[in-house]
């Protein structure tokens, strides 16, 4: 019904008396790659929190393909098709990283909670996960627990967890954070790669990935969005410039 | 690691050392009675003074010869107040060969070993056992539930409660009685029978209150005096037992509530200490036996015997005199049936009547009931032997005649060929 | 593993095992085995009585460990589900035996799981919205409200006395083979296939999608939530298949012993339940199974063998919490690699080496702990008690002074010789490359 | 009417202070060092016979201060080489291991005092009727137990909010993890609430044991309602473990005194049920029979619609 993958109507979201969120409206266009930046403090993750439905919003509307999400718990938005990370690792952490692909699986590949199926039977469920196992470059560590992967495996985990279940709308929280150069070059190459069709939201900061990645960016400070549009126009933007890129741009 | 390992072995060698150190020599000549009763958790002081009096008897017993020759070996056998694990010890305990089990804690224990002994003497006839009951006092076990494997040395709390209103029907003073028991069978039945009773024996007085309470749940009785003070009580009769009857008279006591208590068990293990002052003049209970008959009823030879077991037992006194009736009963129906076979013995025993310093008692064939005299007694200061050296002691204010005890069986005994 | 790399594991499950999976049939077709040519090794009424009741503990611990160990769910209530589905089996056997009914006896631990399931249900629904401390709660509270009313309705509790029934009936499955199940062997029999079925059953349940998604949620119930699953439901369906099974265990009991009272759902009951299941290490499938056996031996056993046995199950408790929080299942996992490349040899011997030393020491407390009791209970301390074939009087100071000696000289060896074992431990598996992290 | 609503009020508030001497030190342990402390009435326990023994020697009012004291030291050592050592394991084995405590504490209160209850007595000087109601003596212990239930929070109120440990503790009541961020030693204040805490349960036994009964079984007795208490007041907060005390001191009392049933109040409404109904047992179930487990089903009920208890600052 409409282009938008996602849409944000006058978003608000307050804990006790401080406004975080104050009126967000935003697009998203299928397909695209939006990134979102901000300083610290702005907002973003709070932003992400709301659409996934890990925070009830306090007033406006969230639209995912058209349909109104904000209410629903996170995991009857998951299966409508919008999935993501977290900014803080977050995975099964006692769990296999294979099992950690495999559970992300279930649910899109229909198993529901089938106590009369056994998950090894299933040969589509373990060559879906062998798959993207193989897209993260995790294969070597396939049968280590999640706990005792190095920080940037876990991020790729965390990444090959959110895409798994075969989500059209992803939300990525600073997916690099942390990270060492060749570490990020190698994590932004894997975005490109396991995002190429879909919508992808993310929150950034590191500006090389944001203008090497982003279709368009949008620019959250202190809870409003005071900018959307391509990466040229936001560096044109002088609002931007003076709110929040200062000179680190130029 | 090597932690892991030291209690992997710890199991290992506790069982295999504290094996050999219990196990030493069990002689074959013997004749095994199983001590039913808890030997552990919160009523192992109970179950362990029960178990002394045992002891004591056997050793009496086997001092003066034995039973036709043989001693007696008395074998604990902890079933930790649960019906289920007393099943789980009977079948120990029929494993190593004992035919007599003997159990008094608890209806509810007794009711399960009663059908567990069933059971076991029909599908092993030859290897029967049987069972003696020396205090579990629900009524049932001798009617409804009556086996011919079962004989009870207590009166049951029918008889009990019968000679306890039978006194209460001569005290003029008595007018409004307030019941207060534990919300389970025993205490069931204590309220349903007294409230019977009295109807019938003094239908004046009045019933001001029936209250029943979880049992061992309550810390502080005073909520439930206060109720027995607006209730303008003068009497209360409870079958509470332990702690959940030393509260009840402290807190009494505590509140200054002016009433005399009609109890069961106010000479249970720990209870007169616990009681103390607070029970002065006003807890009476009904029992066979207390350790200042043998000065009233001028039988010191019974005095000597009690003074004995204290001095051997330090802080326990002889309070189930019923164990020795029990043991001498069972010593006697053996050499007349001149053979330890349980089948046999349960034969003589039945309508076995026997002479003790109080009286002529008698194992009603009907239902193997005891009749044994009772007494009436009042916990109170100054008699000449008191209890757990409190100062305080029981004095007989009424004698019920064995005869007098005796009330209808509905039990349809079920004999083997 | 290098240092770097587990920097960002939170430290508290860095050694955390995974649920490993028992592979092949070799192993399902052991087990059967043992559990035929038990009762011809321990063949005496009581033996053959407590492994029928070891049966049904083991099954009613993994049931238990589906909570605790695969679903993260911290119950102080399993007993209810075990005792009230017992409660129903119990009432339906009665019923059978009046002729009201007709079911076979064979399929009473399957009525016993239905019971459980029934009120594991709305309990669950309830008490599952929440992990942690709320759920542990709540199921503490549903607990004693459950065994609290079992002493109120006597019509279907029993009262304390319980109810009882027979389990010769009418009708069994395999009663042309002349099967009563009065003998306790044929009893044993039944259990042990019951146990069997249900050991797999449970099994397998981990290696469905629910199982799986059972760990994932006691891992990480938020992001269990992102993708696609409703925490609350898993849990749930986990407590509900719990229930069922715990239930199952209810009817084992009930066809053993043909009594139930309230204490099969009283706090203790599930106390038991919960030591077994971590005394056998939570963290392997197996584990229950092992703490079921080893808790029901020393319930049924330790009792006979010493007064003081209280103090010896609570010693032995908290040293297992103490050394080996893993459980006894950890125990034999940790030796796996070891054993795998072969290089338990070295470990054996220094084990052999602390054998001794573990003896002395052992042999010094327990005389301690029997000295004191036996002073404390006994109505004559001075008459001697026999401990390890001495003869020992214990009012008199030398024999304490023997037994401290013997306890010191024991724990100074022993703790010299843990620092040989530790030694050999550490370079059996640095030699197999630190596989064990 | 009046009588009994006076001596329910009177008594609730007596039997909700004993509470609160129990919880509040378990609230310190829990909350702070989410330990739950299966063995908290053991040191109750504890702390009764210590000054019992202790008052055969030298009187009840040394022991009033000096049995607690032991029993802190005791927790503190429990503390220190036994807790902190299996810490790293998580939550479930602190539980089992203070779920072996109890069996050990018990046994060796067995072993040193036998299975007795113990002949330890209320001092003479407070052995007398402090004043009369309604014909019902008030002793003068009760009243003494409730003042030092009093000084007892007002004491700990001031301790945590006007000290600098306090001040540390009650910051670590609702956020465990940030003290250690702020680089306080928080070993050594778990070793120090733990101590604090069984240290108060061994008050409350000091106090408690006398009035009731000083025996083996008296742990098990108040074991798992301390524990109700707690959650229901809610973590972190001593005001709500007081007010959850008194919450349920109160109810069990009231219900106590009520011989209400169901059967009667559809009476009431014109609807006649016999003995021969169906659930016979549940229809004439009476209040008073029912009051002692009220507590569990506040519990699950709060829990059920409010998991932070009353006035819990995080959730359970």
């Amino acid at each position: 019904m409409s282009e938008h993958a996602l849409r944000l109507v006058e978003l608000r979201k307050s804990f006790g008396p401080t406004e975080i969120i104050r009126g967000v409206d935003l697009d998203i266009h299928k397909g695209e790659r939006h990134v979102i930046i901000g300083p610290n403090g702005a907002g973003k993750s709070t932003l992400f929190n709301l659409i996934s439905g890990r925070f009830p919003v306090s007033s406006g509307r969230v639209e995912l393909h058209g349909q109104r999400i904000d209410g629903l718990p996170p995991h009857q938005i998951n299966r409508m098709g919008l999935s993501r990370s977290f900014q803080v690792t977050n995975l099964f952490h006692r769990m296999s990283v294979f099992e950690n692909i495999r559970c992300a699986l279930l649910w899109s590949m229909g198993y529901k909670y089938a106590f009369w199926k056994l998950v090894g039977r299933q040969r589509r469920l373990n060559e879906e996960a062998e798959r993207i196992l193989e897209q993260v470059h995790l294969q070597a560590r396939r049968d280590v627990p999640a706990a005792m992967l190095s920080y940037a495996e876990q991020r790729a985990l965390e990444i090959g967890a959110t895409i798994a279940g075969g989500a059209d709308v992803i939300l990525l929280d600073e997916p690099t954070a942390g990270m060492s150069l060749t570490e990020t070059e190698q994590a932004v190459q894997l975005i490109r790669e396991v995002t190429a069709g879909r919508t992808l939201v993310m929150v950034e900061h590191d500006m090389g990935v944001v203008f090497g990645l982003a279709d368009r960016v949008s620019v959250l400070v202190y809870g409003e969005l005071i900018a959307t549009g391509t990466p040229e126009e936001i560096r044109a933007n002088t609002a931007v410039q003076e709110a929040y890129l200062g000179t680190e741009v130029a | 690691m090597n932690a892991r390992l030291k209690n992997a072995l710890a199991a290992a060698a506790l069982t295999a050392v504290t094996s050999l150190a219990s196990f030493g020599a069990a002689a074959q000549d013997t004749i095994r009675v199983g001590y039913i009763d808890p030997l552990s958790g919160p009523f192992a002081n109970v179950g362990d003074a029960g178990f002394k009096h045992l002891l004591y008897m056997a050793e009496k017993i086997n001092s003066e010869g034995g039973v036709l020759g043989k001693k007696i070996e008395m074998i604990p056998l902890d079933n930790k107040s649960s019906p289920q694990e007393s099943l789980v010890v009977l079948r120990e305990a029929i494993d190593k060969g004992v035919q007599y089990v003997t159990q008094g804690n608890g209806s509810h224990v007794a009711g399960a070993l009663i059908d567990a002994v069933e059971k076991h003497n029909r599908r092993n006839p030859d290897n029967a056992v049987l069972f003696l009951n020396y205090a579990a006092v629900d009524p049932e076990l001798t009617n409804e539930k009556c086996s011919f494997s079962h004989f009870r040395f207590d009166a049951n709390a029918e008889m009990k409660l019968s000679a306890m209103t039978d006194y209460m029907a001569e005290q003029e003073d008595i007018e409004r009685v307030y019941l207060i028991n534990m919300d389970y069978a025993h205490g069931h039945q204590v309220s349903r029978i007294t409230k019977e009773l009295l109807a019938e024996k003094r239908p004046d007085v009045q019933i001001v209150g029936d209250v029943l309470h979880p049992i061992g749940k309550v810390k502080d009785f005073a909520p439930y005096v206060s109720k027995i003070k607006s209730s303008g009580a003068d009497t209360v009769v409870t079958g509470n037992w332990g702690n959940d009857l030393s509260l009840l008279v402290k807190a009494g006591a505590d509140a200054g509530l002016d009433v005399d208590y009609y109890t069961f068990y106010a000479g249970g293990l720990g209870t007169p200490s616990a009681l103390g002052q607070a029970g002065k003049d006003r807890v009476y209970h009904v029992t066979e036996w207390h350790t200042n008959l043998p000065v009233e009823e001028d039988t010191p030879e019974m005095g000597e015997f009690s003074d004995a077991f204290a001095e051997r037992y330090p802080g326990i006194d002889w309070y189930y005199n019923r164990l020795g009736t029990q043991m001498l009963m069972l010593k006697k129906a053996m050499e007349e049936a001149d053979s330890t076979d349980p089948m046999e013995v349960a034969k003589a025993m039945e309508g076995m009547e026997m002479e003790t310093p109080y009286g002529t008692v008698t194992m009603r064939a009907d239902d193997h009931q005891l009749l044994q005299p009772l007494y009436v007694s009042v916990l109170t200061e100054g008699v000449e032997k008191d209890v757990e050296n409190t100062g305080l002691g029981f004095k007989t204010v009424a004698r019920i005649e064995a005869d007098d005890t005796a009330l209808d069986t509905t039990c349809e005994m079920k004999r083997p060929e | 593993m290098s240092e770097q790399s587990i920097k960002q594991t939170p430290a508290h499950i860095a050694p955390a095992p995974r649920l490993r999976l028992l592979r092949g049939a070799g192993i399902w077709i052991g087990a059967l085995i043992v559990v035929l040519v038990l009762p011809m090794i321990f063949s005496s009424g009581h033996s053959v009585s407590m492994l029928t009741q070891m049966c049904s503990a083991i099954v009613f611990a993994l049931s238990y460990n589906m909570l605790l160990g695969q679903g993260g769910m911290l119950s102080f209530g399993h007993a209810v589900f075990s005792g009230l589905g017992g409660f129903i089996a119990m009432h339906v056997l009665n019923a059978v035996n009046d002729g009201a009914l007709v079911i076979p006896l064979e399929l009473m631990p399957i009525v016993g799981g239905l019971g459980g399931l029934a009120f594991a249900i709305p309990f669950g629904w309830i008490s599952t919205k929440r992990a942690g401390v709320t759920f542990a709660m709540i199921s503490l509270g549903i607990a004693e409200l459950v065994a609290a009313s079992a002493l109120m309705f006597t019509g279907f509790f029993g009262g304390e006395s319980g109810i009882s029934s027979n389990r010769v009936v009418d009708h069994t499955l395999f009663g042309f083979l002349g099967v009563s199940y009065g003998p306790s062997i044929e009893v044993y029999y039944l259990a042990g296939a019951w146990m069997l079925i249900a050991t797999f059953a449970m099994y397998l349940l981990t290696l469905t999608p629910l199982g799986r998604m059972a760990n994932a949620v006691r891992d990480n119930p938020e992001r269990a939530q992102f993708v696609g699953y409703d925490p609350h439901l898993v849990r749930f369906l986990q407590f509900s298949l719990a229930g069922f099974f715990a239930g199952v265990a209810g009817g084992l009991t009930v066809i053993n012993y043909e009594i139930l009272t309230a204490d099969a759902l009283s706090a203790i009951a599930s106390g038991t339940v919960l030591v077994m299941a971590f005394i056998g290490g939570i963290g392997f499938f197996f584990g229950p199974i092992l703490g079921a056996i080893l808790i029901t031996y020393l319930q049924t056993s330790l009792s006979s063998f010493s007064e003081a046995w209280l103090m010896y199950f609570g010693l032995i408790f908290v040293g297992m919490v103490m050394y080996a929080p893993h459980g006894l299942a950890g125990i034999v996992m940790a030796h796996r690699p070891a054993l795998r490349s072969g290089r338990a040899g070295k470990l054996l011997l220094s084990y052999l080496v602390a054998a001794v030393p573990t003896a002395l020491l052992l042999v010094g407390l327990i005389s301690l702990i029997e000295m004191g009791y036996h002073l404390s209970t006994a109505y004559m301390p001075e008459y001697p008690i026999s401990l390890f074939g001495v003869e020992v009087n214990v009012t008199q100071l030398r024999y304490w002074l023997g037994a401290v000696a013997i306890t010191a000289v024991g724990l100074a060896v022993f703790l010299w010789v843990m620092r040989l074992i530790r030694r050999a431990w550490h370079e059996v598996n640095a030699a197999l490359g630190g596989e064990r992290t | 009417m009046l009588e009994l609503i006076t001596f329910s009020l009177i008594n609730g508030v007596l039997y909700g202070m004993l509470l609160f001497m129990l919880s509040s030190g378990l609230t310190l342990i829990f909350s702070m060092m989410g330990v739950l402390n299966f063995a908290h009435a053991s040191f109750y326990m504890l702390g009764a016979y210590f000054a019992y023994q202790i008052s055969t020697f030298v009187g009840f009012w040394p022991a009033l201060i000096i049995a607690p004291v032991l029993v802190a030291i005791v927790g503190a050592f429990v503390e220190r080489y036994m807790l902190r050592h299996v810490h790293q394991h998580g939550h479930v084995a602190e539980l089992l291991l203070t779920f072996g405590l109890v069996y050990l504490i018990d046994e060796i209160i067995h072993l040193v005092w036998g299975r007795m209850p113990v002949d330890y007595r209320i001092p003479e000087v407070l052995d007398f009727t402090l004043f009369s109601l309604f014909g019902i003596g008030f002793p003068a212990y009760r009243g003494f137990m409730f003042l030092v239930g009093v000084v007892m929070f007002v004491a700990l109120y001031l301790v945590l909010t006007r000290t600098r440990v306090g001040l540390i503790v009650q910051a670590s009541l609702s956020h465990p993890d940030m003290v250690d961020a702020l680089g306080h030693n928080v070993p050594r204040i778990f070793t120090l609430v733990f101590a604090l805490g069984t240290g108060l349960a061994g008050l409350a036994g000091v106090i408690a044991g006398n009035y009731l009964i000083t025996e083996p079984g008296m742990g098990w007795a108040m074991g798992p309602i301390v524990f109700v208490v707690v959650v229901f007041g809610g973590l972190g907060s001593l005001t709500g473990a007081l007010i959850a005390s008194m919450i349920i001191g109160l109810v069990t009392t009231f219900a106590i005194g009520l011989n209400l049933s169901l059967a009667d109040l559809f009476a009431s409404l014109g609807l006649e049920i016999t003995r021969e109904a169906f659930m016979a047992d549940l229809w004439f179930l009476e209040l008073s029979r029912i009051g002692p487990i009220l507590p569990y089903l506040l519990l699950v009920l709060m829990l059920i619609f409010r998991p932070r208890g009353l006035m819990g600052t995080r959730e359970t």
